[in-house]
């Protein structure tokens, strides 16, 4: 997950890395905290996605005026989805060279990368398809640490001499560090920048940190760094499934999917439209879901006005067949009670407490087969093509 | 004939003495797996389904010199420790089930593991099964019959709609190995092709990939090399863009991770691309002589 | 440098090492805050020194008034040359059986060992010696960690099981990991007590760190641990030695040794010795000592009225000789000015920039030969053993 | 013959810019030694005694590829890093003057340089000498003729002392060695008698250990397959004893560091054991042949 700039800098702080003096406003209110001296100023506005210098997201702005008028106008933008709550003030500074620091995980070798490059900026990953040379990487096992002169190091290989590489030496010495303490997945200096004057400074900082990680990291709450960070580019129903903790994505289609793992989750999705349907979203129930966060899966589709039909698959493995007949049962009753309509579901069922799963749902048609009149649940003997192909005729028989 | 497990190989359980570790293992014993035993820390003197319980892997190993197969059933903040107790006892295979591991972690199992040469499956795998003989894990055994084919795949789930693919087809396993659907996992594709290739009992491979990471992308050279055809399919195409890790993960991976990417790579190798799971079934008919 | 016993738990609890519920008491007017449910109570007296038990340093109190009457007695008592300056009152624990661990360096092996033994106590050695396989030791290298699996095999190996083995364990993977955090040379947990309710506590704790990476802990100097600590042992010079930062042990002899490094400081008092002389101190320069320093050395020997001569020696190294002799004229200089007396020397100057150093002495002695009536100064060609015989043969001119 | 050290191998003074470091490299040249260059992390453009200075090791190895030791002169909590970045570098002898070193650190470098066949001289060594040939470190030049002894000690000033007797008793030094005076410390006795046992300008071996420690007894060993006869001096006799190290020092040491016992162990290895540094000479004299 995706830390804003303001927060990667407070953290990375605390590892010395230089940043320009700079403020975050909340609240046009706060603009007048600004004294003179912060102009001329860059305004960036924080958002969990790159490249928004391009996407008009970052003025600069040489007086108060001009930077009040401008702030106000960040906070009510909306940059690749994200909504603008706040903006980082930071006195400019002038820049003479923009080099590339970056500390990541390479899923190739397996091993901590730490990439640097003499030609940072906004055009980085071209210059690194152009001029390989240009880029240099070196490589750390994961248990293993980094000492200062492997900074050194690989400063002089991006070209710097005497102080400069002194400071951005240690500077790639402590992103490293960082990285290690913080569970990081990235870290990314980009530009570091070499001032007019011979100063290092970093201009922007990503930091991206395992969500699975999180757990070990109290100091990250404790800033109100919560996994709560991606609400910006969410839907409404995105935000419900990631307060609830499960992956979600709004699709344009109306076939509700009630998958069971993500990656038949994403199979459906592509049977779905291999078929010619047109799937609503995307789901997973992660590995043995609890009854209570299934009848939330059903209910974000039920409750969603596109979803004409819903697709349900559940081949029981640590995900077991009896507590998903629960969950739709449960489900099914309440919003029976609650006088809501049921679509129409077309599901199957197969695998690990089948039989028991099978039981429960025979006791509920028994007993409220009025909750079953568009409830069809198939067994291990039709093939989830078979499935999916009567989901989308189902879809097809009802009007839009 | 079959890789990895079979009715003789001898198995453990970590985690035994909680909810899933215990409810598998009473489906494993019943599928006729041999579990010999079962680890929980702190909980030696426990019995679970008539198997005696160990506060240790190490006396485990030292009471049963043959357990050739461990699983992990224990929550992501303790599967590192698990993981690399087992392969310090000196356990070959070590198949993680747990999911949702710290990436650092993870790493740092791969490292050990690839020193002292075992082969761990997973994190987020859902076991092996050699059909009517043994499994490890939590596979549904509905899907499974005893065959010829060996398949792999990341995602458990997509493992269970292959064999039930298969089975359709009327084909059936040699064994079916779940590598596991973290980002970060032990063995990859081609480490277990490795194994499909040598055995005589397996005629042909179905590998199951999907969008993400770039393991696909490495089986591609191996595939090459192989005797016998290899079945591929990568779920994805229509999946909404992942968002992307900075312009360090762009220079890392050079375009890598896309379906398109797996697709090209794979049939590069020689691999013969399955458009649709229910598709595999023709391809294997086709392919195999 | 070892830690006192509180300071050492102090630490430690925040590795969640489980202590008995204690109280420093450093003044025996807070006697009065304990409560009446601290007792039966255990009372020990915080010395830097082992074996304080066996020196009736511990005592055992049964009731409140009891306790003040013992606290009392033991702020008034020295431990093997330690003068008592705390007490810390710990609740009694009802032990059912010792065990041992400790880490530190193994110098043999250059890795850290974890060493555990079933039968812990103050017995602990003479099981060791008598008892092999009831120690386990357990090596890492100083780069590498331990995980907490090797705290469980290590409890198995001393006989754990169950819960008892999970704390254990734990404690032991804790215990490592502050070793490692605080550079530590030793951290000793004996006994590791199992109570007769089963309870894990760490009835003792030793926690030895390196005074050489104290730099890197400031957390240390924030709980007010500060390279200060021997200070209970040292006589008056030892006291001022230590303050000025260099190594000083007061003998029993009246020949006052000013050598160079440790190792000739070593050899010197050997030598004296061997040539039938009785050495005033051990003492050690360092390398490179500055100018003051060697005067406070020089003074140090001058104001011990034991001292009848001083011996003297520089083989300049990396410690100059001109600036030993800057130092020797200097001090001698203002000795002379104060009015007080000078002892005879009797020196050896050799070595790096011993010509500039001559050349300082010659032009002192030609300015002011009153300072120089009792001071010899050799060169290269005389003799180590030559100067230390004659310093001998001064001392025993010299009446008692 | 010399070991290690003679007026044809390259050497670089790492912390050259410092004032003993500065200081040394004009005594170092003046004696012969070929020192070629000088490294100071941020200060590379200045010169030192007409040296380049560098800002990191790597390039100056670049620059002079015959550079066989470095010399390590910054201050302590500097050491590691610096002795780690000639290890890396491809130096195959560091001399590490510097003292105070934490001793986790020097651990860890003693460790990096067994695995890269590296000899790490100190912390807290005087260097070491080949007399008339070259030097590397402070020791004072007036002690040191030329001859056929080689000397092995732990103290600088020991050191210094010994060959002062040596000279007065009409011998002198293939080299003499400083091995550190710290508690943890890179290549102990045996790795240096090693040298001296091969050296065809080495007659016989001078070694002054102390007490504390071990690595007197460690020698002990090797000395009994030596060819060369070893005189061997122990300082410390009438020092006042230092603090134990709890109860573990002793399991670990097992009555291991005291004068008594480096001696009876360097005399059961077969050295020849000298009371004083003064009768040394004399020693020397009954045990060649």
């Amino acid at each position: 997950m995706r830390l804003h700039e303001f927060e990667a800098k407070e953290i990375l702080k605390k590892y010395k890395i230089p940043f320009a003096e700079g403020m975050l406003i909340r609240d046009a209110k706060d603009i007048d905290k600004l004294t003179q001296e912060y102009f001329p100023a860059i305004l960036k506005a924080q958002v969990l996605v790159g490249g928004r210098g391009k996407a008009g997201g970052i003025l600069t702005a040489e007086t108060r005026d001009d930077a009040k008028a401008k702030i106000q106008k960040l906070l009510g933008m909306k940059i690749k989805g994200y909504n603008v709550e706040s903006v980082l003030v930071e006195k400019k500074v002038d820049v003479e060279d923009e080099l590339y620091v970056a500390v990541t995980i390479d899923r190739l070798e397996h091993r901590i990368a730490i990439i640097t490059s003499e030609m940072g900026g906004i055009n980085v990953e071209q210059i690194a398809e152009k001029y390989q040379e240009k880029i240099v990487k070196y490589y750390v096992d994961v248990d293993e640490t980094i000492h200062p002169y492997v900074g050194r190091s690989l400063a002089k290989r991006i070209g710097l001499k005497g102080k400069q590489l002194i400071k951005v030496g240690g500077i790639i010495h402590s992103l490293f560090k960082a990285f290690k303490e913080f569970d990081g997945t990235l870290i990314e200096i980009n530009p570091l920048a070499i001032t007019k004057n011979n100063e290092v400074i970093a201009l922007d900082a990503v930091f991206n940190i395992d969500t699975d990680a999180l757990y070990r990291h109290p100091k990250l709450a404790e800033m109100g760094i919560k996994p709560r960070h991606e609400v910006g580019e969410l839907t409404e129903r995105e935000k419900i499934a990631r307060e609830a903790n499960f992956p979600y994505v709004d699709l344009e289609g109306d076939i509700g999917v009630f998958p069971g793992g993500a990656g038949f989750g994403i199979a459906a999705v592509d049977l779905i439209h291999h078929f010619g349907g047109k799937p609503a979203n995307f789901m997973d129930s992660g590995g043995g879901p609890t009854v209570e966060r299934m009848e939330q899966m059903i209910g974000l589709l039920m409750d969603n006005p596109k979803v004409k039909v819903i697709f349900g698959a559940r081949f029981g493995g640590i995900s077991r067949c009896d507590l998903w007949a629960e969950a739709i049962i449960s489900y099914l009753k309440k919003r029976h009670a609650d006088g809501k309509q049921i679509k129409p579901m077309v599901m199957r069922m197969a695998g690990n407490m089948e039989k028991e799963g099978r039981e429960l749902f025979e006791k509920a048609k028994k007993d409220e087969p009025q909750l079953f009149k568009v409830v069809k649940i198939y067994a291990y003997n039709t093939p989830i093509e078979e499935v999916i192909k009567e989901t989308i005729r189902t879809a097809e028989r009802i009007e839009g | 004939m079959a890789v990895i497990i079979d009715e003789k190989v001898e198995c453990i359980v970590q985690g035994i003495t909680g909810k899933s570790g215990s409810l598998h293992t009473k489906l494993m014993l019943n599928y006729g797996t041999k579990v010999v035993a079962g680890v929980t820390p702190g909980k030696s003197g426990e019995e679970v389904h008539g198997l005696k319980v160990y506060d240790t892997v190490e006396e485990c190993v030292e009471d049963f010199p043959n357990i050739a197969v461990t699983s992990i059933w224990v929550p992501p903040r303790f599967a590192k420790d698990a993981a690399l107790e087992a392969i310090e006892a000196g356990i070959k295979t070590v198949i993680v089930i747990t999911e949702m591991i710290p990436i650092h972690d993870m790493l740092h199992v791969r490292k050990k593991a690839k020193e002292k040469g075992v082969m761990v499956l997973g994190g987020n795998t859902p076991g092996l099964i050699s059909p009517g003989k043994a499994k490890v894990g939590m596979l549904p055994e509905i899907a499974f019959k005893p065959g010829r084919i060996g398949t792999i795949a990341r995602s458990g789930s997509i493992t269970y709609y292959l064999a039930n693919a298969l089975d359709i087809g009327g084909y059936g396993e040699s064994t079916s190995i779940g590598i596991g659907g973290d980002p970060i996992i032990g063995a990859n594709f081609e480490d277990v092709l490795k194994l499909f290739e040598k055995d005589d009992g397996t005629d042909a491979v179905v590998l199951a990939g999907e969008i993400g990471g770039v393991y696909e992308e490495l089986a591609a050279e191996y595939i090459k090399e192989m005797s016998k055809p290899v079945i591929a399919y990568i779920a994805g195409r229509y999946a909404p863009k992942g968002k992307r890790m900075g312009h360090a993960g762009a220079i890392i991976q050079r375009g890598m991770g896309t379906a398109e990417s797996k697709i090209r790579a794979l049939r590069g190798g020689g691999a013969h691309i399955a458009e649709t799971i229910g598709d595999i079934p023709r391809l294997i008919k086709e392919n195999l002589n």
